[in-house]
């Protein structure tokens, strides 16, 4: 049996499996044993209380789903109290995805949430900023810089990063998440998109857009994913569409030290733990004796080119 | 390595947990037949680990990708049929849209891989007496396996079966044999609009002593229910529906707005549901 | 039959079903006949000759494409002398799509192009601008309105101006175009991704990254589209992922005034006049006797949030 | 309005213009046999509008979404045969990925949709007297018609046929039938390589007057074809491949290098060739 365990920072994870924010609660453990991941991930919360966004808030479309559930939250105090809770009961380090309208309300926020139980705190910051244009921290390197700065002197956890697919200054936002202190970034959140019932001319989504997730994001994410670990040196998490363990390989391939497993514990519910089942199969098969051992191998041919072109 | 906790044989169903209620399996197609020009009648071979399970849950369907139709999401359907001496699970669906169309193509020897149970299933309470289901469409195959259980539990439904037209009502010779008196009432008769339905099941409340009422999915026939429940002082259950992504509990996605502790909440129709109190329904 | 004319500005289309660049030229005449489309849009040349990109210049992914063809162009004077009197023969718009390094050369291209033959000048502004980092000009608003100024002033001829999924910043570009003279926008370009082939380890491209397009982008530049056509009042042509009749209906609902089809006419060749033929049954069934009176119906179901909470 | 030009009718094929040469069809499947463990016979029912092509040219074929592969580019295959008396138009392809996986699934009386004839076939030149073919694996299907096209022009080829294993040599028959001498080497019996090909070739030249060279894709023997013909004098020619994404000449997915005018210019597999001129290929 090869050694699945990987370093994020100062955390050791049994293993890169681990679920993606909102695709993941604790009655997933009615399915399998959830002891057997890399990392527990929780649903984004907000410190006070919110509804969500209005039905339909899923559709499909394509081989791939668009979602608009917002943040529906219960607090940071139930949270603390009913959901912390339930994870001490496994040898799993608990991530747990916080979000924000203001870089101060982030850091007093993460400092509420450091508590006995949780090992690591996840930003998501595709949330609006409300100080800048409602444009989500994710989509700007000084955002996102403030964030985590701000964050940093308010929590000892390890902070995750977690980035969004809609910007164009990807790299960008990773070193400025890096400079501010982030112990490892996430690539990525959903992409920003819109589906549209041709026969009723209805928007699908209550909230008329939505994130894009499944197998549709992976090309875009894994391509993150290999611009950030290129681009920083804090280890960096795939996560985009990742169903089968080719998928899984090749983010690591591309340089992830784990992926976070979203959309596809919808289709499977038994997706995580086949991943890490297979995980051990293609490594052995390989040769390799560690996960370590795979990843950032990609192979590039040609020389690089410094200006990509390619439209 | 704690990883080999869940490193399972190959064989071994994936992932498992001694805790685990929910499975993921995949099932021999038994039969699959035409019921009407709209409805099939699925039949699986299913293991007794998905057969725990009570009327009103339901499973979240994998849909095979084909030439015509890639669903992407499961679908999910309610039990029709579950039957532990024979190992079978089944479940009657109207072909609507890629979800269902795929399925349809399914043969007989093929597989399908299942999710469930799932959600909370009716609860008939010891002092109903004599239940009302009303039932019309799809709606039908989820009080089936309610009516079965109250043929069970010794009481004697009404059953109010409604269809677009004669050709299209289903399952009533399935409801009588379960004992329940059935009424049938059809659009092309005239009779199954709400302006018919509310005499006749004022009717059946006073001639009958109708104490409990259960449907599924339509809201005009819901709010019909809850009108002639609260004048009646009779409570019952709903089963609805509502588009789902995980059908476990984990995305939030399928919510409805429901009346509890004197507010409005959102509720999940996939784990709190799909079945509530009549009158908490919105 | 109903009216499928539409406007782009001063031009009028036959019918809204067009090509998009890089993805026609005159072989397709083999296939069927070109005067039944739209507009007749060019692969994109730059004004001196070069070889495009290493092979393998494209893979497929999860029912869609990932291309790193660049732009090998044989240059202006070949194009001028040999494929643009080839289009002469048609009674449909020439559209040809130009690239360039900087506004000024982006400038004099546009005047050197604007021949007898050719109807309007479609931007490519997805190429690095080597000016500013090698960023695309379309990633920021700045760059875009710079480069559609100062071509603006260099040829008479419509301006389209072809936007990017790359950036975080649609509404601002989109706007910039506008401002700055732009007659149309497309929406949009490919979204930059990247394939690993898990087996070998190696990258799936000889250019390593490369652009995402066909069914998996439309709900990113569906809702792009819908962006832009609340955000500008010149028309803006929907493109990414138009394979069937539902994905033009949906583009138009959405607000296009004319869509352009890429990798579906790879898959198909007879794609867009199938779409035409279909364009006029689905009005009928609809009766609406013109596009016209599809474009922009889009109904939105509850109320339109301020920020979208998408994530 | 013109756009009537184009507005087609249902029956006809689809934008179909006066000028087309390619045409994309729905073409029924006559038969699709296994020939060997890796090699399938696909034989299809052609409309003459697609049969009126050449050896060496090729077809871009829509593989099936099945529920294990989805593929989405189309396939490019070269015509193994066709036949306008019969209608018949066939493929011998080798299952290797998603594609070829996916078509592998066909059956007999369902569709395959193609496009084609596309590229540029073998040209056979009058002076050509003896031809020799050199063929390994799927080379064998791009060489066959060529095969026959020699027959019918009166020339006897020599045919080299090389597999893997004994078994896996395919065609040999069909070569003989066309009355060419079939020489076969294999891996197995260790007479495949170049070390041994290339005296074979050479033996060839000189006992049986070889005067022009055919093969495809290995760049080993192309390499060693140029070579030995540099040294004769021997011109020929090759079917290349290359990873496509349109088949028709507008994507410029397909480019290689090849020697012309005196320089290296990239030219399109697909339209250009897939046959180029032994001595221009990189
Ligand atoms: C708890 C529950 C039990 C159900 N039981 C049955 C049953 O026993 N028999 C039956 O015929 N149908 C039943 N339905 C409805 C069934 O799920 C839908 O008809 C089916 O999902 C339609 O899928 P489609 O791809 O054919 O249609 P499409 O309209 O193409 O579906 C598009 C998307 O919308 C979703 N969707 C469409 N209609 C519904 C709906 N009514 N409820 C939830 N999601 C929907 C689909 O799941 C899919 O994600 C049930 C629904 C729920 C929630
Ligand atoms: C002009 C031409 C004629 C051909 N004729 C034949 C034939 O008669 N019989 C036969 O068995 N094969 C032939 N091939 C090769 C055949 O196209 C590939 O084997 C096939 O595309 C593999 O597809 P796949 O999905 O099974 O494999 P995958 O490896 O999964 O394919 C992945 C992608 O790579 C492309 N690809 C993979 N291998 C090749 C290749 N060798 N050439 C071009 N693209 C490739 C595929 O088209 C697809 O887009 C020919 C190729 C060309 C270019
Ligand atoms: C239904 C749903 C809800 C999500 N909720 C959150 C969330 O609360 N916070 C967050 O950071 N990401 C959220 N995401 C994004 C996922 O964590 C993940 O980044 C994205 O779905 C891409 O991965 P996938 O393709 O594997 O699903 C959500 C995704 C889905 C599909
Ligand atoms: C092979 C290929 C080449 C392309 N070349 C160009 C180009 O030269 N210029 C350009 O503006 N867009 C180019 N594009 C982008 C398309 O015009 C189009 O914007 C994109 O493919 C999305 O549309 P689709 O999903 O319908 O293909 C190219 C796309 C493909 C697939
Ligand atoms: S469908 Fe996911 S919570 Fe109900
Ligand atoms: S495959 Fe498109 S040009 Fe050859």
């Amino acid at each position: 049996m090869a050694d699945l365990s990987t370093k994020i920072g100062a955390l050791t994870l049994k293993n890169p499996i681990m679920p993606a924010s909102g695709t993941f609660s604790e009655e997933l453990a009615e399915v399998f044993d959830l002891e057997c991941l890399g990392a527990h991930v929780t649903k984004t919360i907000t410190r006070g209380k919110r509804a969500g966004n209005p039905v339909p808030r899923v559709c499909e479309i394509n081989g791939a789903m668009l979602n608009s559930i917002g943040i529906p939250s219960k607090g940071a105090r139930a949270f603390i109290d009913n959901v912390v809770p339930f994870y001490a009961s496994y040898d799993v380090p608990l991530v747990i995805s916080i979000s924000a309208n203001t870089a101060d309300e982030f850091a007093r926020f993460a400092e509420e949430v450091s508590v006995r139980g949780v090992a690591a705190i996840e930003i998501n910051i595709s949330c609006p900023n409300i100080e800048d244009d409602g444009k989500a921290f994710a989509m700007r390197p000084g955002a996102t810089g403030d964030v985590i700065r701000k964050m940093r002197s308010a929590t000892p956890l390890p902070l995750w990063a977690k980035l969004s697919p809609n910007t164009g200054e990807v790299v960008e936002v990773a070193q400025a998440a890096e400079a501010a202190g982030a112990d490892a970034l996430v690539t990525a959140n959903t992409m920003l998109a819109m589906a549209i019932d041709s026969r009723t001319g209805r928007v699908r989504l209550g909230n008329i857009m939505g994130g894009l997730s499944g197998p549709a994001l992976k090309p875009i994410t894994l391509r993150m994913t290999y611009q950030c670990a290129r681009a920083v040196s804090i280890p960096v998490i795939g996560c985009g569409g990742i169903a089968t363990i080719d998928d899984v390989l090749e983010y690591l391939i591309a340089g992830a030290r784990a992926v976070q497993v979203g959309t596809a514990t919808f289709i499977s519910p038994t997706t995580m733990p086949r991943l890490i089942r297979d995980l051990d199969k293609a490594l052995e098969e390989r040769g390799l004796s560690s996960v370590d051992a795979l990843i950032g191998t990609v192979a590039v041919t040609g020389e690089a080119l410094t200006l990509a072109e390619y439209a | 390595m704690s990883a080999s906790l869940c490193v399972v044989p190959d064989s071994a169903p994936l992932g498992a947990s001694p805790h685990a209620s929910i499975h993921e399996v995949e099932c021999r197609i038994k039969s699959h037949e035409w019921v009407n020009g709209q409805y099939r009648l699925l039949v699986l071979a299913a293991p007794p680990s998905v057969l725990d399970c009570e009327p009103g849950q339901f499973f979240h369907l994998l849909c095979p990708q084909t030439d015509r139709f890639q669903p992407y999401l499961r679908r999910p359907m309610s039990i029709y049929s579950y039957d532990r001496s024979k190992s079978e699970l089944s479940f009657l669906y109207k072909v609507a849209g890629a979800g269902t169309g795929a399925m349809a193509e399914l043969r007989p020897g093929e597989f399908l891989n299942v999710v469930g149970p799932l959600g909370q299933g009716f609860e008939m309470r010891p002092e109903w007496r004599r239940p009302l289901l009303l039932a019309r469409g799809v709606g039908l195959a989820t009080l089936a396996p309610l009516a079965r259980e109250c043929a069970r539990l010794g009481k004697r439904p009404v059953a109010i079966c409604s269809a677009r037209s004669p050709e299209l009502l289903m399952s009533t010779d399935l409801f009588r044999s379960f004992g329940a008196e059935v009424i049938t009432v059809t659009d092309t008769e005239g009779n199954s609009g709400i302006e018919s339905l509310t005499p006749l099941v004022e009717g059946l409340v006073r001639s009958r002593g109708i104490d409990a009422f259960f449907t599924c999915g339509s809201s005009r026939l819901v709010r019909m229910l809850q009108e002639i429940g609260a004048r009646h002082g009779i409570g019952g259950q709903v089963a609805l529906e509502q588009h789902m992504a995980c059908g476990i509990g984990m995305c939030q996605a399928c919510v409805r707005p429901f009346q509890r502790d004197g507010g409005a909440v959102n509720l999940r129709v996939c784990r709190e549901g799909p079945v509530f109190g009549l009158q908490e329904v919105l």
